[in-house]
């Protein structure tokens, strides 16, 4: 039923250039699941989040000090092995330091004609910030337009919100299934799904999602959910991981990753002033660790999904080095277990040693007592 | 080879002294009924003085550099922290520091002093981070800063009016916390200290030009501290002003940190504070580091001049501007802050390596010897196309794997027999018997 | 290019069997297969008390070994394989044991297997095997409740002991003793991994250390390492230590040194925990499958 | 005039012999835990061997981690110089030299005159060096010779994810299970070596020609991988062992002049 989302997941270069070839616009990278969406699709681009290869490589060593996460690592990698030769522009919307290098450097050794840094605060905290924000989208709007001799009028914005909010909406739905007993999708046909709305073109992801919607209302699969798991930290699209812990007696039913959950959580309100709207939106969304203070406004949402969806145990997710989420964890992890959630924190890297993590997955598997052995 | 004479600087008793008491009157702040703050180096620590002249503030990092000094505390506090669950490699200050916070000890004797509350500033992924945790382990209130609006050359009304609107924030929240009247005038005399103090350690640093140089980074680091724990402070700025006049009194007399200095070198990033001894190692061979970017800019406030030559920022006070109200203050404190060194790296590797080989340029740099410290990630940012950049110049490049405040990440042999390749390569040779040791 | 041959890090394979006890008459015979990335061992229970066992090296090919250690503890019992009625496998090479009913993770049994050993009392399990370190923790029915296990770095493991006994030419079982064997306790060596050690043990040889000397700055290495683990995971009394470096009292002492705990002993050998445990858990599930086929 | 250059490796030590540049004679000890007598022993074979006249030689010159504990030599250099200086001697258009011992990987960037420009060194771990190779051949119950063949018999690329050298032996074990064939694993674990030595090289900038030096380079397959990881051919000289020694008795030579 997802073989699409798996298609689209698998060929996403071969999906950038089909589009390329049917419309008359261009792709933009992100790097990061901030971006302000609504602008880059109202400018008529197609905005292509580069995710990991999950590849060992051996090219960034020159460019970025081996103590930086492994993701900012192998997605720079592959714009040096010119596998994202069809972007013509690139754009970081500010969060860690860790992606920052990943675009200097990108803008400093792969051919692009177009690149913007959005200043996007840290401290979305402050009622200053949303003036502050949606005083810079509107040097994103204006850049833009310039790069795209395209006027981002206040009309298209709001077609270009509405649309995003579709596919938000929409993947809101097909999470809200993953509460039942027996969820009708595993972790990850949900993770592919998520994974490919960064790069396929929303008209097309929307349209997917709303001829799948029904059929999977009453999709049963012939397998064990057995223990409910929710995956939690960095940047996670590891299906090589997921599938591994669903084949020995789990499944992943909810998430809260960048590359998940996070990015379509919240939807985009409209009061009129469409700027100020889109700028509100990304203020207001569930945060990155490296936004979440002084109040821990992450916690509270983090709780919540795992009682939602009635979740056995957390499987905490790090990047290596992944400085943001490392500040997390500890109060996470102590936040998840006084609250009756036990939890099991990985390191990840570009790689995973199946064997290694396998081990602790399905230990901990056997702790939550899934299966009574005494 | 050219000997040149040398003599201990006057004023280093002093300047020991002024760092202690800082310490010391930050933990006896209460007994005279004083407040007592913690928060970053980077911190503005001149708007917390608005609250009185009995305010003091312990600022992370230089407390966690001494910390790392101490080798054995050190220790103890690291494996303190990853006890807790933090992973190894977080900044090595913060756990430090979070390590002295769970121990209970001072690095300067005694108990650790519990703050009254946090004020902190948000310059990389760990600096919000590091006092929202230690905010919740001493249940006090926490207010920090967002700087994050790119690099000076970018900066306009929208981004500077988004520190400055935080800082009108900040006082509110200050006389919310404190229950303490704010007081301008204080807050407006610390601001035209800050300037001083922070421009006048940029003129000590062009001091450093001369040939033989003045001072050798070595001692620099010792007396750039005072920056970072109180560069709002009047005793620092009229210190830096004395320490002028006698590095200048240096210059004039040819009085060199290194007698054998033959070939001048750069570093970068915080160096590994548990072995400064790989600096005496580099005397071994005449060759002294005369600054970085680092122990110029991090405290140093800088602005290019007309002749395109890089010297001390001109301050509101010079260009005869009197700062009479709370927000005009507030403003040049930001614009100020946002124009140093250090910081603009953070968006821009680029922006780094034109400033590093502006040093290699005015103070004729033979070689620049990276630190990769994997201690701190925000002056790690870039390190990587900096030494591209930099080997690009032409300019002769070496990077060391080390770590600012964690010793077991720092391999003496292997760095000791990387310096002696580089020095080869630079073509100098040990002046003394001393080989091998370092 | 000639180098030392003899290997010092092989120790003594072994198998054991209680004569006084005869299997026959039981009501239910489980084994248990633990396949480590260096030892493997096998464990044959007789109604849940040890009946005999065996602990060997592990080879390049685990089904192999599995056998191997099943049928030397076998040896001289008068049982064969199709005597017994449950088999679980456990250790790295748990799905590989062809003839286990299935495979349990040896977290789960170093657990079973300790509260067995150490009775109901223990609740911390520090399992120092041949490539790895867990930290568990369990309740009273030796249930794991929480857990820990070492990096990807196989620093302060047996296979590294194994390495370090090789180079500085004493048999592995003497390397304990003989690092307690010094005056003043050396700092610990700044590098434990496997291959850097090497260099590092090197330089103090060359630097006039003794081998004692080098042995007990690497021991407290280990035992620091492990520690921090401890420490993560949260030590709770009482505590024990299973797995081949249990049997080493240079990293033990070092260790109850620097946790200021005596950990529990046994009678039993530690390298046969996680067997143990896995044998354990045969006889339930064999007991559950019988509950099963009466229904 | 002869000179002769000390290599005092961590693994081995090696002599070298040089007249006029050409070499005289060469010998190899293992260091143990005496270097200096074994040092002392090698240079007597070196010199009985190839007849040289102890007293005719004028300079004597030490490099390799252990330098300073050379036994009675007029001066030391670092490896890295005299890698370079050796590389140079023996290939003149070599601007790019990847040294591969039993415990450490270097990549040197040299100019015409062998005179260091850059260089790069792997950090503290195994698995960007020969010892890595070792522990797997072990691993694989096959001699590190065997080992080097096998690996250029296979065609398939597998990744290793494992890094530290004791895992990755786990890795090779459960490759086995899975029923790989010996020579593929061979080669994954050479592309891993590889794969981490031309990632370091790239630091320094590669620029042809690239020889490749030091113990490891007697193993075919890691040399297959690493000409496969930098998409071009490396030079490997005859007794790439003693590169850094002949380097060290070249710089002799020009110390006595």
């Amino acid at each position: 039923m997802f073989a699409k989302f798996f298609d689209w997941y698998e060929n996403r270069h071969d999906y950038a250039r089909e589009w390329l070839a049917k419309n008359d616009g261009k792709v933009i990278g992100c790097f990061c699941s901030y971006s302000p969406e609504e602008l880059i699709y109202a400018a008529g681009l197609l905005p292509v989040r580069v995710l990991g290869s999950h590849e060992p490589q051996d090219v960034t060593e020159p460019h970025i000090f081996s103590m930086f996460c492994p993701f900012c690592r192998d997605v720079l990698a592959q714009g040096l092995k010119g596998r994202y030769d069809y972007m013509k522009g690139i754009m970081l919307t500010q969060s860690c330091l860790h992606l920052r290098q990943t675009f200097t450097s990108w803008r400093n050794h792969i051919p692009a004609d177009y690149s913007f840094y959005l200043y996007m605060p840290n401290k979305v905290q402050t009622e200053h910030a949303r003036s502050y924000y949606s005083g810079e989208l509107t040097k994103v709007r204006m850049s833009l337009e310039e790069w795209t001799g395209r006027t981002i009028t206040d009309k298209l914005l709001q077609e270009a919100a509405e649309l995003c909010n579709e596919n938000r909406r929409l993947m809101r739905e097909v999470y809200d299934l993953r509460k039942e007993p027996d969820p009708p999708l595993t972790g990850l046909e949900a993770m592919v799904m998520v994974a490919s709305s960064f790069f396929v073109d929303k008209k097309d992801h929307n349209a997917e999602l709303r001829r799948i919607l029904p059929e999977l209302r009453s999709r049963r699969l012939d397998r064990e959910t057995g223990g409910r798991l929710m995956i939690v930290g960095s940047e996670n699209d590891d299906t090589k991981f997921v599938k591994m812990v669903e084949s020995i007696g789990s499944t992943v039913v909810v998430d809260d990753h960048c590359t998940g959950s996070r990015y379509f959580w919240n939807l985009t309100q409209f009061t009129g002033d469409i700027m100020q709207d889109i700028a509100d939106r990304y203020i207001d969304r569930p945060p990155c660790p490296t936004k979440d203070w002084e109040e821990r406004r992450r916690f509270p949402h983090i709780l919540n999904l795992a009682k939602e969806f009635n979740v056995a145990g957390v499987i905490l997710i790090q990047q290596k080095f992944c400085d943001p989420h490392e500040c997390d964890m500890v109060p996470l992890k102590e936040l998840l277990n006084s609250n009756g959630y036990p939890t099991l924190f990985l390191e990840f890297d570009v790689t995973v040693p199946a064997g290694q993590l396998r081990i602790r997955v399905e230990a901990f598997l056997e702790m939550l007592g899934v299966e009574e052995l005494f | 080879m050219a000997e040149y004479k040398t003599e201990p600087l006057k004023c280093w008793q002093k300047a020991k002294e002024l760092r202690l008491k800082y310490y010391k009157d930050y933990q006896n702040a209460r007994s005279k009924g004083g407040i007592r703050w913690t928060g970053g180096a980077w911190s503005f620590d001149a708007i917390p003085a608005g609250l009185g002249r009995d305010v003091y503030n312990i600022t992370g990092e230089p407390y966690a550099a001494s910390l790392a000094f101490a080798k054995r505390l050190s220790m103890g506090c690291l494996e303190a922290a990853e006890a807790k669950g933090w992973a190894r490699d977080l900044c090595s200050y913060m756990r430090n520091y979070w390590g002295s916070m769970y121990l209970r000890k001072y690095a300067f004797g005694g108990e650790y002093p519990d703050p009254d509350f946090c004020f902190q500033d948000h310059i990389c992924c760990s600096h919000g981070k590091w006092y929202q945790h230690v905010a919740e382990h001493k249940k006090v209130p926490y207010f920090c800063i967002d700087v994050s609006v790119g690099p000076y050359r970018d900066l306009d009304e929208n981004r500077l009016m988004f520190v400055v609107n935080q800082m009108h924030e900040s006082v509110e929240w200050l006389e919310k916390t404190t229950g303490r009247k704010y007081q301008d005038e204080l807050l407006i005399e610390a601001v035209e200290n800050e300037v001083r103090s922070t421009s006048v350690w940029a003129e000590i640093c062009c001091l450093n030009m001369a040939k033989p140089a003045p001072l050798d980074e070595k001692s620099m680091y010792s007396l750039y501290v005072h920056g970072t724990l109180a560069k709002h402070a009047k005793e620092v700025a009229d210190f830096y002003e004395e320490l002028r006049d006698e590095v200048k009194y240096r210059v004039d007399n040819h009085i060199a940190a290194v007698p054998g200095e033959k070939c001048r070198l750069m570093s970068d990033t915080q160096p590994p504070w548990g072995f400064l001894k790989i600096f005496r190692y580099l005397e071994n061979f005449g060759a002294i580091s005369v600054g970085s970017l680092y122990t110029f800019g991090l405290i140093g406030v800088w602005e290019t001049k007309p002749d395109g030559t890089w010297g001390p920022r001109t301050t509101p006070m010079q260009r005869g501007e009197r700062i009479t109200s709370r927000d005009q203050a507030l403003r040049i404190l930001a614009d100020w802050n946002l124009s140093k060194p250090e910081w603009q790296h953070f968006y821009d590797p680029n922006l780094k390596t034109e400033m590093m080989l502006q040093i290699v340029k005015q103070w004729r740099v033979d070689g620049v010897m990276l630190h990769l410290n994997r201690g701190c990630e925000g002056l790690s940012c870039g390190i990587m196309e900096n030494r591209l950049g930099i080997a690009k110049a032409g300019v002769p490049v070496m990077t060391f794997e080390g770590n600012m405040g964690d010793e077991r990440e720092f391999d003496e042999k292997r760095v000791t027999a990387r310096i002696d390749s580089f020095m080869e390569t630079l073509g100098v040779e040990m002046t003394e018997k001393t080989a091998g040791t370092a | 290019m000639s180098e030392n041959t003899k290997e010092f890090w092989r120790w003594k394979e072994y198998n054991w069997h209680d004569e006084t006890m005869d299997p026959k008459v039981a009501e239910t015979i489980s084994a248990g297969v633990d396949v480590g990335s260096v030892s493997s061992q096998a464990v044959v229970m007789v109604d849940g008390r040890l009946y005999a066992y065996s602990n060997m090296r592990t080879g390049s090919d685990s089904p192999d070994s599995a056998r191997k250690a099943m049928s030397w503890a076998l040896e001289n019992t008068g049982l064969t394989l199709d005597n017994i009625h449950y088999t679980v496998g456990t250790g790295y090479g748990r799905v590989n044991v062809p003839f286990a009913d299935r495979a349990i993770t040896e977290i789960a049994c170093h657990a079973r297997g300790g509260n067995l050993m150490y009775g109901p009392t223990v609740r911390t399990i520090l399992d120092m095997g041949g490539q790895d370190c867990k930290a568990i923790h369990c309740d009273e029915k030796g249930k794991v409740t929480n857990f820990l296990m070492n990096d990807k770095c196989a620093a302060g493991t047996g296979r590294g002991m194994e390495v370090f006994a090789d180079l500085l030419a004493v048999p592995i079982e003497e390397v304990g003793e003989s690092s307690l064997d010094v005056e003043e306790e050396p700092p610990p060596v700044s590098s434990t991994c496997v291959v850097f050690a090497k260099s590092e043990a090197s330089s103090l040889l060359r630097e006039g250390w003794s081998k004692k000397r080098v042995l007990a700055a690497y021991c407290s290495a280990m035992a620091h390492r492990v520690v921090s683990l401890l420490e993560r995971i949260g030590m709770e009394k009482d505590f024990a230590i299973t797995g081949g470096i249990a049997k080493n009292a240079g990293v033990v002492t070092r260790l109850e040194r620097e946790l200021d705990i005596t950990s529990l002993k046994s009678k039993y050998d530690t390298q046969i925990a996680g067997a143990i445990g896995a044998a354990l858990f045969a006889k339930t599930l064999m007991e559950k499958q019988r509950k099963k086929v009466a229904k | 005039m002869i000179t002769a250059g000390i290599d005092m490796g961590a693994k081995y030590i090696k002599v070298v012999l040089l007249k006029d540049g050409v070499v005289q004679g060469r010998a190899i000890a293992a260091t143990g835990f005496e270097p200096t007598a074994s040092a002392l022993e090698c240079f007597e074979r070196a010199t009985k061997e190839s007849s040289v006249d102890k007293s005719s030689i004028v300079h004597i010159t030490s490099t390799g981690a252990g330098r300073k504990a050379a036994p009675n030599v007029d001066s030391d250099i670092t490896d890295v110089s005299a890698t370079a200086k050796g590389v140079v001697h023996l290939m003149k258009g070599v601007r790019t030299v990847i040294d591969v011992g039993a415990e450490e990987g270097r990549g040197i960037k040299i100019e015409a005159d062998g005179k260091v420009v850059d260089f790069a060194v792997n950090e503290k771990c195994a698995a960007g060096a020969g010892a890595f190779a070792e522990a797997m051949s072990r691993a694989l119950e096959v001699s590190i010779g065997e080992f080097g063949q096998l690996s250029l018999k296979s065609e398939k690329t597998i990744p290793m994810n494992a890094q530290c050298a004791v895992f990755a032996e786990s890795e090779v074990v459960s490759l086995v299970h899975a029923k790989t064939p010996k020579h593929d694993i061979a080669r994954s674990v050479h592309d891993a070596i590889a794969s981490r030595i031309v990632s370091m090289v790239r630091r320094v900038g590669i620029e042809k020609e690239v020889a490749l030096v030091g113990g490891v380079s007697h193993n075919p397959g890691f040399e297959d991988s690493l000409n496969r990881g930098l998409e071009m051919q490396v030079i490997v000289p005859e007794y790439p062992e003693y590169v850094g020694a002949l380097g060290a008795a070249v710089v002799a030579c020009e110390r006595a002049k």
